[in-house]
């Protein structure tokens, strides 16, 4: 016997302008690129004129989610597969995916004797994290390929580099700049690119998340912070050099170390920025972390998406509107 | 726990405390001692009684039950005193505390202000003739030292815990055993001097004969295995003969008692 | 001297103490009781806190102040433990996490013990590596970790190395205080009895520290089982199967409260199960047979 | 009686303890010696295990045993230790992380003193809540964090609640200890001066438990801190500053040694100096007034 | 420590133990407390000598640097002995061992054979009266029983420290404090008996004077503040009337030293 939901999550609150503040999530990671260059040339500041920006750095997933849930942070750069897990737990009600930041970037790559995928078996492939993006992509394509007897190990990225040097494992499937960094440093080779598994080589990486109480008080900020990812993206696209100094430079303050010229470049070619959310790949992804075996059954993706800040975006910038994919209700 | 049958017009004549078929058994099943069985034993207020025993009869038991240190197996303990203070058998000192501090201590519990408890304090170390030593703390004090400082938080715990105008009553359990002959005499007097000053009623243990022939009224001999009361003596007021030839009668019992123990 | 200021007897609340004297009146024939009646005096009251958490719980709960998915239903997680358990899941995790608890905490006191020793008795050693045995135990495992993969890999070594590290300043420590305080009179007997260092650590030293070393016992297999959490929570591989720190960190990474809780109740009832069959009856043991431990 | 055995006195190698006695003969002039000796004989032992430490790590590295990116050489650690003592970054990471542990750990002894009390010497109170306390303080912090950050979010109350959570079954459990080994003739001799519960503990409970309290202090400021490393690695925000957790985990998160042992190291010069300058003067004289601890 | 000095024919007349000088202070500066100053004794070997002092006069101390527990701050001490063995003021049993195991530790520690130890073990236990008690722990005994079980202890300890042909020393502080009159005397009688067939020599402390003049073969009394040795009597095979004598003597000394350390 639960008394009816809080009156907060049910009834939509009013627009109440733009906000005083705004704390926006994201990691220091190349993944994460649209935030780094949106920081570093002041491009989010500029958007929101008078709201406060606090930029708040995360180094992993689940504690952003976290914060989102718990409502330390508004809006947050997160990947695909924890995007869907915050959703999965909590509802429309609380989180909404407000638009797509990056796609691509992330690869298997593989130890010189490896040359099909049948010569992985014995072997030891790491990735992230349970039950992470790059984790259910594994799980799956190693379903789809009928193997058996492939031991996945769950490692930091960082040691995954080292444990590849050491060679205990065989190969790893990882995020950029990870993927670059095995190939140059430590001379693996991509066995498989991940772009190539989905139509038209296109599937999110990064997203952007919102707390839909602020997304229903505060649109206006949510829009400037928008304009802000898109005028990142822009700037990427025109001048790479710059975006790529620029991402080197958030990682040198944010963490005292940079990417290597030759690791940014490759990580950068693996990578897409783009606002589309790619809203059609979403139900396969959710079907996937079934068949990775770590969700018992798909879970509803009703309401997981809200464009209407991003359409409003786009439709100003005289770039073409994002389909929903239905998911938006 | 007063006796509620007795008229309310007797009470003037009301024991101390009194003890009846006092029954006190450590353990349970085969490990048990039975350590006090039987005991009937009266004090009258203002009295002074001294206790004797062989080692381990029973007697610092008796002194605990009497304290309320711990609960009887069987039998009754009535109590027309006030809290009565105990100098135990050890020395029991707090060892984070110096010597007056020690003193001092059932001062401050009782809540007797800061000038007139350090002034009783050093009256209490000079009585005791440790006036010299207070700021030290008892692993620097010799075990006579240490008797010496127990015995004078004793009588500040004696002459404070009286309260509501109640008689008072001191248990003291071997308390000049560790001191020299000398030493011993003077705290002898002393000691009755507080007693006949402040009227408290007295339960004194010792195994010196000598001195409970002295010292007391009345002294009452325990047996062993159980403890029991076997004898009593009045020794008020006798000439120094008359005491010695008390003194040979109680070491003369007090020898059977044993001998019968061995013989059990 | 006539008692002169004799009402100012009480200086306490004397209803509080009252109250608390009636929940503590010793029971004199405490040990002539039935077995099952003693049974219902140890198990009888954390069944009471049991149910007053879980009933403060489920009001909490039902006043809906939280949102679910920040505090599930005591019947969601009750539902998720019941799973895990009738599965035979749960049984796994703990097995796995607990059979290394309790193998590295046993190492790790057979290497603290004679750390302990020298520290406490050799004035040199303790000056020179007391402070960093404190050092050592208030740095947290998770910084050990990535040194320790990068070092020996994901494998049993590190997370057994992590323990070692987590528990052996822990023991230590909890050894060396017991030494401080055993009454100086004890180690002086020995020495007449003509114990030197070996003997008088064996007959003297450690019997007499056994209080205080114990509390450290329990100290460090609470750092132990600690350490091991964090291991298992960053060092996670199928070759070292899965413990209920990976458990519960599956639980954290899906953002999934009612996983987070039943591997929060999975800990602390093993936490709570070694506390009540091993470290209870041995402290009772000790204690009992010094005279010692008023209310155990 | 004539002695008939008296061959087999001796029972340990005398070498080793003749040794360990040079170690540690007592220095009878000890309290005269002039101050920059007395000094001396503080600082120079640990400076000794220093000196080891870094030319033992300075061997493995020059025989590159391992290679650089798994063990840098001192020298590299040294210069990014340097770099951030020198910007005073360092000291900021330390200020943030000392102030907050500090401020958690009184409050935590603050709440956990009384709690260990009545455990202690409550019956009931003890059967019901005693184990819980022990599960408690196995519990890792970071099981706290998620469900922390989803009911307080990324806020000082995070931390505080997870580090109160580390530090308060500790030190209760450690008063209780003390408690438990309290000669019982003391708790007599105080209530027969007519010292009830609240006078009782002030006066007798509380300072003859300090010795094995203190020992639980110490334990519960390593928990404390080492709660808070695994809150501020878990819980970071521009609002709760950069601690020393939060430079470690960065460290961690790029797998860049010279930062993790350089942070590695900070903790650990936080650790033995509250060591040194907190607990260690604070046990000295705990027990030289009781006329305990011989090596001190 | 030996007195390299004497030709090597005079060892069979060595002395047991000599004090030259021995001064022993504790702390230092404002706070130092001169416990020992001067002290020179010396006893022969296989010879009893009783120890006589106002409390706190550093009895204990003088006994503590015998047996080399304590080191001296100035003067010497000369042992001619196995390790002596050493019966505390307080009875110092470890608390986790029954009576009987505290009786078998030194023999243990000695590295006595088992089935020898509990021998051993059973019979002092029955030399101190307290056969029955074997498994009970020093909390569940009375003060005397404690003391008792101490004195088993450490004749024990004396009986085997013994090591290598050398002479036994037994050093004892206030031995018999808590016992009752008969129990004591039944004990000195066996101390008697043990000191002759062993031929240890004993040093012995006490504060009964007529226990010192009944035991000894000398006394020797020693003053307070700073202690040190004010006379001797050789009390040896005294008659009962010398005896009494002796102990008058002594008593009135013994006040006279006291008065004298009051008026300083
Ligand atoms: N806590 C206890 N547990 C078990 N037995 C005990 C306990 N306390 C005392 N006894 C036993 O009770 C008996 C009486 O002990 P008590 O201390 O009262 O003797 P006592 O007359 O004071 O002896 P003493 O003159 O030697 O001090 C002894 O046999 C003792 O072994
Ligand atoms: N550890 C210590 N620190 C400081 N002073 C001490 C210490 N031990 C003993 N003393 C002092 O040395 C003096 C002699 O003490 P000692 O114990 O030798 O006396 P004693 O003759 O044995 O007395 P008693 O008959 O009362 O046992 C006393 O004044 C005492 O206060
Ligand atoms: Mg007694
Ligand atoms: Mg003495």
């Amino acid at each position: 016997s639960r008394r009816g939901e809080p009156d907060g999550a049910a009834a939509p609150q009013a627009d109440q302008g733009a906000a005083a503040e705004v704390k926006l999530a994201y990691f220091p990671n190349v993944t994460h690129a649209s935030a780094l260059i949106g920081l570093d040339q002041g491009l989010f500041q500029k958007e929101l004129g008078k709201t406060k920006l606090t930029p708040v750095k995360f180094n992993a997933g689940p504690e952003e989610t976290a914060a989102l849930l718990g409502g330390s942070v508004d809006i947050g750069f997160i990947g695909s597969g924890p995007a869907i897990n915050a959703f999965a737990k909590s509802g429309p009600d609380t989180v909404r995916v407000v638009s797509g930041a990056t796609s691509g970037g992330a690869q298997l790559v593989v130890r010189g004797d490896i040359h099909s995928p049948a010569d992985l078996v014995g072997k030891t492939v790491a990735d992230p994290q349970q039950g992470n993006t790059q984790d259910v992509a594994l799980k799956k394509w190693i379903a789809q390929q009928k193997l058996t007897g492939v031991k996945i190990q769950n490692l930091d990225n960082a040691l995954t580099l080292d444990e590849f040097k050491k060679g205990t494992i065989a190969g790893a499937w990882v995020p950029e700049p990870w993927a670059s960094r095995l190939v140059l440093d430590a001379g693996a080779k991509v066995l498989v690119d991940e772009k190539t598994l989905w139509p038209g080589g296109k599937f999110p990486t990064t997203v952007v998340i919102v707390r839909t109480q602020f997304l229903q008080q505060h649109p206006a900020t949510v829009q400037a912070v928008l304009r802000g990812v898109l005028d990142a993206n822009d700037l990427a696209a025109s001048n790479p050099a710059e975006a790529k100094a620029a991402v080197n430079r958030q990682l040198k303050q944010l963490t005292g170390k940079t990417l290597p010229a030759a690791t940014i470049d490759r990580a950068f070619t693996g990578i897409q920025l783009s606002t589309d959310p790619l809203a059609s790949t979403y139900p396969q992804l959710a079907k996937d972390q079934v068949t990775a075996g770590i969700a018992k059954s798909a879970p509803a993706l009703d309401g997981f998406l809200d464009v209407t800040q991003l359409n409003a975006v786009l439709t100003k910038a005289g770039k073409p509107a994002v389909d929903a994919a239905g998911l938006d209700k | 726990m007063t006796a509620i049958l007795e008229p309310e017009t007797q009470s003037t004549v009301e024991h101390a405390v009194r003890l009846s078929g006092v029954r006190k058994a450590f353990g349970t099943g085969a490990r048990s001692v039975v350590a006090l069985d039987g005991v009937d034993l009266a004090v009258e207020p203002g009295e002074f009684v001294c206790l004797l025993g062989a080692s381990g009869c029973g007697k610092t038991t008796l002194l605990n039950l009497v304290a309320g240190l711990d609960a009887v197996s069987g039998g009754e303990i009535e109590l027309n005193t006030a809290r009565p203070a105990v100098m135990f058998q050890e020395a029991a000192l707090m060892p984070w505390l110096t010597a007056s501090r020690n003193v001092e201590l059932p001062l401050r519990i009782a809540g007797v202000k800061r000038a007139d408890r350090r002034r009783r304090t050093a009256e209490l170390l000079d009585l005791v003739r440790l006036g010299e030593v207070g700021d030290k703390r008892p692993h620097e004090l010799s075990g006579g030292m240490r008797q010496r400082v127990a015995l004078a938080r004793a009588l500040a715990s004696a002459v404070h815990g009286a309260g509501g105008g109640k008689q008072a009553l001191l248990l003291m359990d071997e308390p000049f055993s560790a001191l020299d002959a000398i030493t011993r005499d003077v705290l002898q007097a002393e000691l009755l001097r507080v007693w006949r000053t402040t009227g408290t009623a007295v339960l004194f243990v010792t195994h010196d004969v000598r001195e409970a022939v002295r010292l007391g009224q009345r002294v009452v001999l325990l047996s062993s295995r159980p403890g029991r009361v076997v004898q009593e003596w009045q020794v008020d007021r006798l000439s120094a003969a008359g005491e010695a030839k008390t003194v040979d009668e109680i070491n003369g019992r007090l020898r059977e008692v044993i001998s019968s123990h061995a013989a059990a | 001297m006539p008692p002169p200021d004799a009402g100012v007897d009480t200086v306490e609340p004397d209803a509080v103490a009252a109250g608390l004297d009636a929940l503590d009146t010793p029971d004199p024939g405490s040990s002539r009781t039935p077995v099952w009646r003693r049974i219902a005096r140890t198990a009888v009251p954390p069944l009471v806190t049991l149910v007053l958490v879980i009933g403060v719980w489920q009001a909490l709960w039902a006043l809906a102040f939280w949102p679910e998915f920040k505090l599930p239903a005591p019947a969601t997680v009750g539902g998720e433990l019941w799973a895990r358990l009738t599965s035979g899941e749960a049984l796994g995790f703990i097995w796995t996490s607990v059979h290394r608890a309790v193998l590295g905490f046993l190492i790790g006191v057979a290497i603290a013990t004679p750390i302990g020793l020298v520290v406490a008795k050799v004035r040199f050693v303790r000056a020179a590596i007391g402070p960093l045995l404190s050092g050592l135990q208030s740095l947290p495992s998770v910084a050990w970790v990535p040194a320790a993969v990068l070092w020996f890999g994901v494998t049993p070594t590190t997370i057994y190395v992590v323990l070692l590290l987590g528990s052996i300043p822990s023991i230590a420590n909890g050894l060396v205080a017991g030494i401080d305080q055993i009454p100086p009179i004890l180690p002086r007997a020995g020495k007449v009895m003509g114990a030197g260092r070996l003997a008088g650590a064996r007959h003297i030293l450690l019997p007499a520290a056994l209080p205080g070393y114990l509390a450290g016992l329990k100290q460090g297999w609470a750092f132990s089982w600690r350490s091991l959490m964090a291991a298992e929570i960053i060092a996670t591989s199928p070759d070292l199967g899965t413990g209920l720190g990976a458990y519960l960190d599956n639980g954290r990474f899906l953002a999934d409260m009612p996983t987070v809780i039943s591997a929060i109740v999975l800990i602390l009832f093993v936490g709570v199960g070694i506390e009540l069959l091993v470290f209870r009856p041995l402290e009772r043991v000790v204690l009992a047979a010094r005279g010692l431990g008023g209310a155990l």
